[in-house]
């Protein structure tokens, strides 16, 4: 009955040849394949097990991971499982959001590998039903200080700059660190978030018996096949000629396909059954699994699917990964109603197959049936393992003491590390994103999270990307607490209370025990985190195989987290406002040094164990300082993190033009200037309300000094006096980068 | 005042624009689709900042030939206001509504960042509600880089047809040119986003005159 | 079916910056033989037309309208008969 | 000093975002006879080489190394003589 097309491998061939294990299928796979099939599958059916049964479609190695997280509360409408998790704001309003990682594309062709993960980010939540407001990205290089490196940071900024400025979406904010452990596989995440009226929440989920499946966007060429498996594979020099997997990005297009299922989605609610993105494996991962979802089989023919190429093969359409494209489920009869919508847009939309009840997932080709297998084998039944694990040598008995800064010359040092492509000015690279098309950016990129109106309300959303693989690579749970931590303090410091947790997991081979062991560890530590501060986690995205030649990545979790400001003027940044201000310093400073900028300057590297961190203080920390912003008490807040209490002073000042410094004593060891320790706030308050603050904050606000109308800081230490120039330090902070990159 | 919208496919300040006049300014106005065909009932046309088909060509010149533009060019040379912002700068170039022409910023970059312009004509139609003659704007784009000859720019001169200059000229243009009216005076393009400059709330306010002197000019109530 | 190829370049009158960024990463890379670099378009159109002058009048037409900015930029170009497949 | 003419364009299996709009462009201007459209670059390199093939080498480099990228890009080139100014 299965009549392969010419030339392809016979399902006996296939089964002696085994071309499946280039696609990254193991035998036993094959053979559990086979089993669920009672018969051999042909060359297209093998394909599709293949890629839907690899780490980025089916999860099987992160899955028995991500059940461990914390995915509920009051405010999750709908949690992980669809194209993007949504969150309630009120008003019967809601905000969308998802991460998700284009490392290996990246690593490939870094512009177009950028460019598509800000597209494909962008889909997933326009699927949801919601309108698009703003894109993030966070990004990780080598060290700056090769060619090789250098390019890939222009390409891919340049790819992220140029898809989200064309789409018309704001880039808001993000994070870019650098360390060498990335230098052959740099970290693209991408986030997205969108607003809609609950109303129009959607699913991707193709229900009811002969409704029409409906094909929309781009035309499929052979651009990307295998892009999937190819994201679940180590880097070795020799996939460097793996280079089909390469996907073009064309942002004209999706913004006219934004804007025409948006459209949909808001005024044909009786036509719209389902709606999903062509991701990752293009039009069989999203065409089964929304059969899969709803309970339903389908049938497709292939020769109605709009194509870009001649003689493309069952195999090639269904894996192809194409941009720009959606697949809706749409109520029979209602097929020209939607099919006119796209026409308006000049959009391809063919109707290329029907809901089934049989569970059966049939793709015909040519006349012939080219593949008739059981939906959820695809999609439910994808094999899951339980990976063995171990704890990295470096862990089990790392060396406890704190590294000891050496800093005999506060202001060198300062100098120094300013100059840290990780601590300096990353306005170069955010200074050629769009941050205020669909004007709604109240704050831009340069403050602690980005914050977005929410037009014809009060409210507006804190957002932000964080996460610090140094302190994961130190200690997998603390870090991982840590990074969802720091994530929900820069939107308190914004102003915000957070509401939930996206994550992007970019860790090395899962086959490899310590790896694993990284990752689960790094789980339960965000884990805690997410219940101790109500942010569950509600999307996100898994990316293993981070590895060149054999050596993997830090194990680099990224917490991308959207939080709610009632009314707009509780909007904070973190610049100093103006001078006689009283600056505090909320939260206790200690010798926090293992995994710290300075120690990575000093030593050139980071170790040791990684610093205490008492999370019943951070959420403590978090909660009282929100309670001060919205009480009205608060000038600027800035949360410390890398680089310490004198780099946030400083960053604090460099805003207004640098006319504003600071003058502050501090009475514990001048190195502490430079610790890393959590939940800490710097906070710029008017002397009138100093009482009401203090009284408020108790001992956990100590009193620093006060906002200067100079360009200096000047700190009094218990001996001396130190004076940093902020003319000086800002060039430093803000050359550094565009220098390096030169 | 009521102004048409402008929309050609790939257009993404369109809605910031009719927000900026409607919410801000009190006027009314239409976001009107590329497929139009007539301004009638229209006091001015704004043309948005976007990519314009994609911009795959050149920034402008697919939409120049949109089906909106002869009715945007009979308008026009009815001597009805016509505003076009960044893209929309470049759609008026690509169509001879304006003189010169639009390429790549000197630095290859995109440039997203206030700046400073000088009013330097303060009697247009666009610019006669302005009290001070430096005022801040947002800029946005990649090509932004304004080319004229310069016999074009010496009769600009000649005519007050420069409206804005940058203080400090982030994209390499000709004598720093930030916006221009045509030799009438009833056309301008610019490529500061106006419209990003119209509430407190976002940072900047001083968008605001350059739509309440087309109101004035246009002498018709809000 | 006539194939045409279609060069476009900026007027030497105009600074190109990408031409000019070119060559200095060209030097950088210790080609300081390059003495210039210009970047321009390159388009290929594929289209019919009863003889080769009625396809050069529609190339010019389309170059004129849309392909080229005359303000700017200069163009040339060539055509050939393809064989019907 | 010679002149080198270099032709970059998309490999036939890459997406040429540019080259649809452009088609489309003319198709709505009633130039429907253009079943094609490619959108590439054109360099024009001015350099100096012991010789033809020296020259040729050197921009065989220069294309590999800088001017395409060869994920996504083919490219051809051209080396002429220039007389001596
Ligand atoms: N790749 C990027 N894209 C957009 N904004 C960025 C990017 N990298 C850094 N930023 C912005 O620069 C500012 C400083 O970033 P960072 O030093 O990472 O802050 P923090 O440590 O407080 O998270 C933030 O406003 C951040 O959003
Ligand atoms: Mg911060």
């Amino acid at each position: 009955m299965i009549n392969p097309t010419k030339l392809e491998l016979t399902p006996e061939e296939i089964k002696a040849q085994k071309p499946y294990l280039a696609w990254s299928m193991t035998d036993s796979e094959y053979e559990l394949a086979c089993t669920m099939l009672g018969r051999l599958p042909n060359y297209t059916e093998t394909g599709l097990f293949a890629v839907m049964w690899s780490e980025h479609c089916s999860y099987k190695n992160s899955k028995p991971v991500l059940k461990q997280f914390h995915t509920t509360g009051q405010q999750v409408l709908q949690g992980p499982g669809e194209g993007a998790g949504i969150v309630e704001i009120g008003d019967g309003q809601a905000v969308v959001f998802k991460a998700e990682s284009h490392n290996h594309p990246s690593a490939v062709e870094p512009y177009e590998g950028a460019a598509t993960g800000v597209g494909g980010i962008i889909r997933d939540i326009f699927s949801m039903g919601a309108q698009p407001i703003a894109v993030l990205d966070s990004l990780r290089f080598g060290e700056l200080d090769n060619p090789r490196t250098k390019y890939l940071m222009s390409q891919v900024v340049k790819g992220i700059a140029d898809y989200g400025n064309c789409i018309g979406l704001p880039t808001v904010g993000g994070e870019t660190s650098f360390d060498a452990t990335y230098e052959g596989n740099p970290l693209v995440n991408a986030m997205c978030v969108g607003i809609l009226d609950q109303k129009d929440m959607q699913v991707g989920q193709a229900k009811g018996s002969d409704n029409s499946i409906i094909y929309v966007g781009a035309k499929t060429g052979r651009d990307g096949i295998h892009g999937a498996t190819f994201a679940s594979e180590e880097f070795s020099d020799d996939t460097e000629s793996d280079r089909s997997a390469v996907q073009v990005g064309d942002p004209f297009m999706e913004k006219l396909l934004m804007d025409a299922c948006v459209e949909v989605v808001r005024h044909h609610k009786e036509a719209l059954v389902g709606i999903q993105d062509m991701g990752a494996a293009g039009l069989v991962s999203s065409s089964a699994e929304m059969a899969s979802k709803a309970g339903t089989g389908m049938v497709l023919n292939l020769d109605l699917v709009p194509v870009r190429e001649s003689g493309m093969t069952p195999y090639e359409m269904m894996l192809s990964e194409s941009q720009e494209r959606m697949l809706l489920c749409v109520n029979q009869g209602y097929e020209q109603e939607i099919l006119d919508v796209f026409d308006r847009f000049g959009l391809d939309a063919v109707k290329i197959g029907h809901v089934t009840t049989d569970k059966a997932y049939r793709l015909y080709h040519q006349g012939a049936l080219v593949c008739d297998v059981p939906v959820d084998d695809l999609v439910s039944n994808a094999p899951v393992y339980h990976r063995p694990k171990q704890v990295p040598a470096r862990l089990v008995a790392p060396e406890p003491t704190q590294f000891q800064p050496d800093v005999t010359d506060l202001a060198k040092t300062f100098y120094q590390l300013l100059a840290q492509p990780t601590i300096a000015s990353k306005a170069s690279i955010y200074g050629t994103y769009d941050t205020q098309v669909r004007t709604n950016t109240v704050v831009k990129p340069g403050s602690d999270a980005a914050v977005l109106r929410i037009r014809g309300t009060k409210k507006a959303l804190a957002m932000d990307m964080d996460g610090n693989a140094r302190y994961i690579y130190l200690d997998p749970k603390v870090g991982g607490a840590i990074a969802v931590a720091e994530a929900a303090r820069n939107l308190v410091a914004a102003g915000a209370k957070p509401l939930a947790m996206t994550d992007c997991l970019n860790y090395g081979n899962p086959e490899k025990p310590e790896h694993f062991y990284e990752l689960e560890t790094s789980a339960q530590g965000m884990t805690e985190a997410c219940k101790m501060l109500d942010t569950p986690v509600i999307s996100g995205n898994v990316s293993l195989y981070n590895e060149t030649n054999g050596q993997a990545i830090y194990p680099t979790p990224v917490v991308g987290m959207v939080g709610l400001i009632k009314d707009t003027k509780d909007i904070q940044t973190l610049a100093f406002k103006a001078a006689g201000d009283l600056v505090y310093l909320v939260g206790q400073t200690t010798a926090g040094f293992n995994g710290s900028e300075i120690q990575k300057l000093q030593t050139g590297k980071i170790s040791g164990a990684l610093f205490d961190f008492d999370l019943q203080a951070e959420a403590d920390n978090q909660a009282v300082m929100l309670q001060a912003i919205q009480a009205g008490l608060t000038q600027g807040v800035h949360d410390i993190s890398k680089g310490g209490l004198l780099t946030a002073l400083a960053e604090s000042s460099f805003q207004n033009q640098g006319h504003l410094g600071a003058s502050i004593d501090w009475d514990l060891d001048p190195a502490w200037l430079f610790s890393e320790s959590q939940s800490r706030f710097l906070v710029t308050v008017k002397p009138a309300q100093a009482g009401d603050f203090e009284a408020l904050l108790g001992t956990n606000a100590q009193l620093l000094g006060k906002v200067v109308a100079a360009p200096t800081l000047t700190i009094h230490t218990g001996n001396a006096t130190e004076i940093i120039d902020l003319n000086q330090a800002k060039a430093i902070w803000e050359d550094a980068i565009p220098c390096l990159m030169k | 005042m009521r102004f048409a919208v402008i929309v050609f496919p790939g257009s993404n300040c369109d809605e910031d624009m009719y927000h900026a006049v409607v919410d801000q300014l009190g006027a009314s106005a239409q976001l009107l689709p590329h497929t139009a065909t007539s301004l009638a009932g229209f006091d001015g046309v704004l043309i948005p900042g976007g990519f314009s088909y994609g911009d795959y060509l050149r920034c402008g010149a697919i939409a120049r030939f949109s089906p909106i533009m002869p009715a945007i060019i009979d308008f026009a040379n009815q001597g009805g206001l016509v505003l076009g912002v960044c893209n929309g700068f470049q759609v008026l170039t690509e169509a001879g509504l304006l003189p010169g022409a639009l390429h790549e910023n000197t630095s290859l970059e995109f440039i997203c960042k206030d700046t400073q312009l000088k009013i330097t004509n303060p009697n247009t139609r666009f610019t006669s509600a302005y009290t001070t003659d430096t005022i801040t704007l947002p800029i946005a784009h990649g090509e932004g880089n304004y080319y004229c000859d310069p016999d074009t720019l010496a009769q600009m001169q000649a005519n007050g047809q420069i409206v804005f200059t940058y203080t400090d000229n982030p994209n390499g243009s000709v004598a720093d040119i930030a916006g221009i009216t045509n030799a009438n005076g009833n056309v301008l393009g610019m490529m500061p986003h106006p419209e990003r400059a119209v509430e407190a709330l976002l940072g900047l306010t001083d968008g605001l005159g350059l739509f309440e002197s087309m109101a004035q000019a246009t002498k018709t109530a809000l | 079916m006539y194939l045409a190829k279609i060069y476009v370049t900026y007027k030497p009158s105009i600074l190109d910056p990408k031409g000019e960024s070119i060559k200095s990463a060209l030097h950088r890379l210790a080609y300081e033989n390059v003495a210039d670099v210009t970047m321009g378009k390159y388009f290929e159109l594929k289209l019919t037309g009863v003889d080769q002058d009625d396809v050069a009048a529609q190339v010019k037409d389309i170059c004129d309208k849309l392909l080229v900015n005359v303000n700017m930029e200069t163009y040339r170009f060539e055509i050939e008969a393809l064989e019907a497949v």
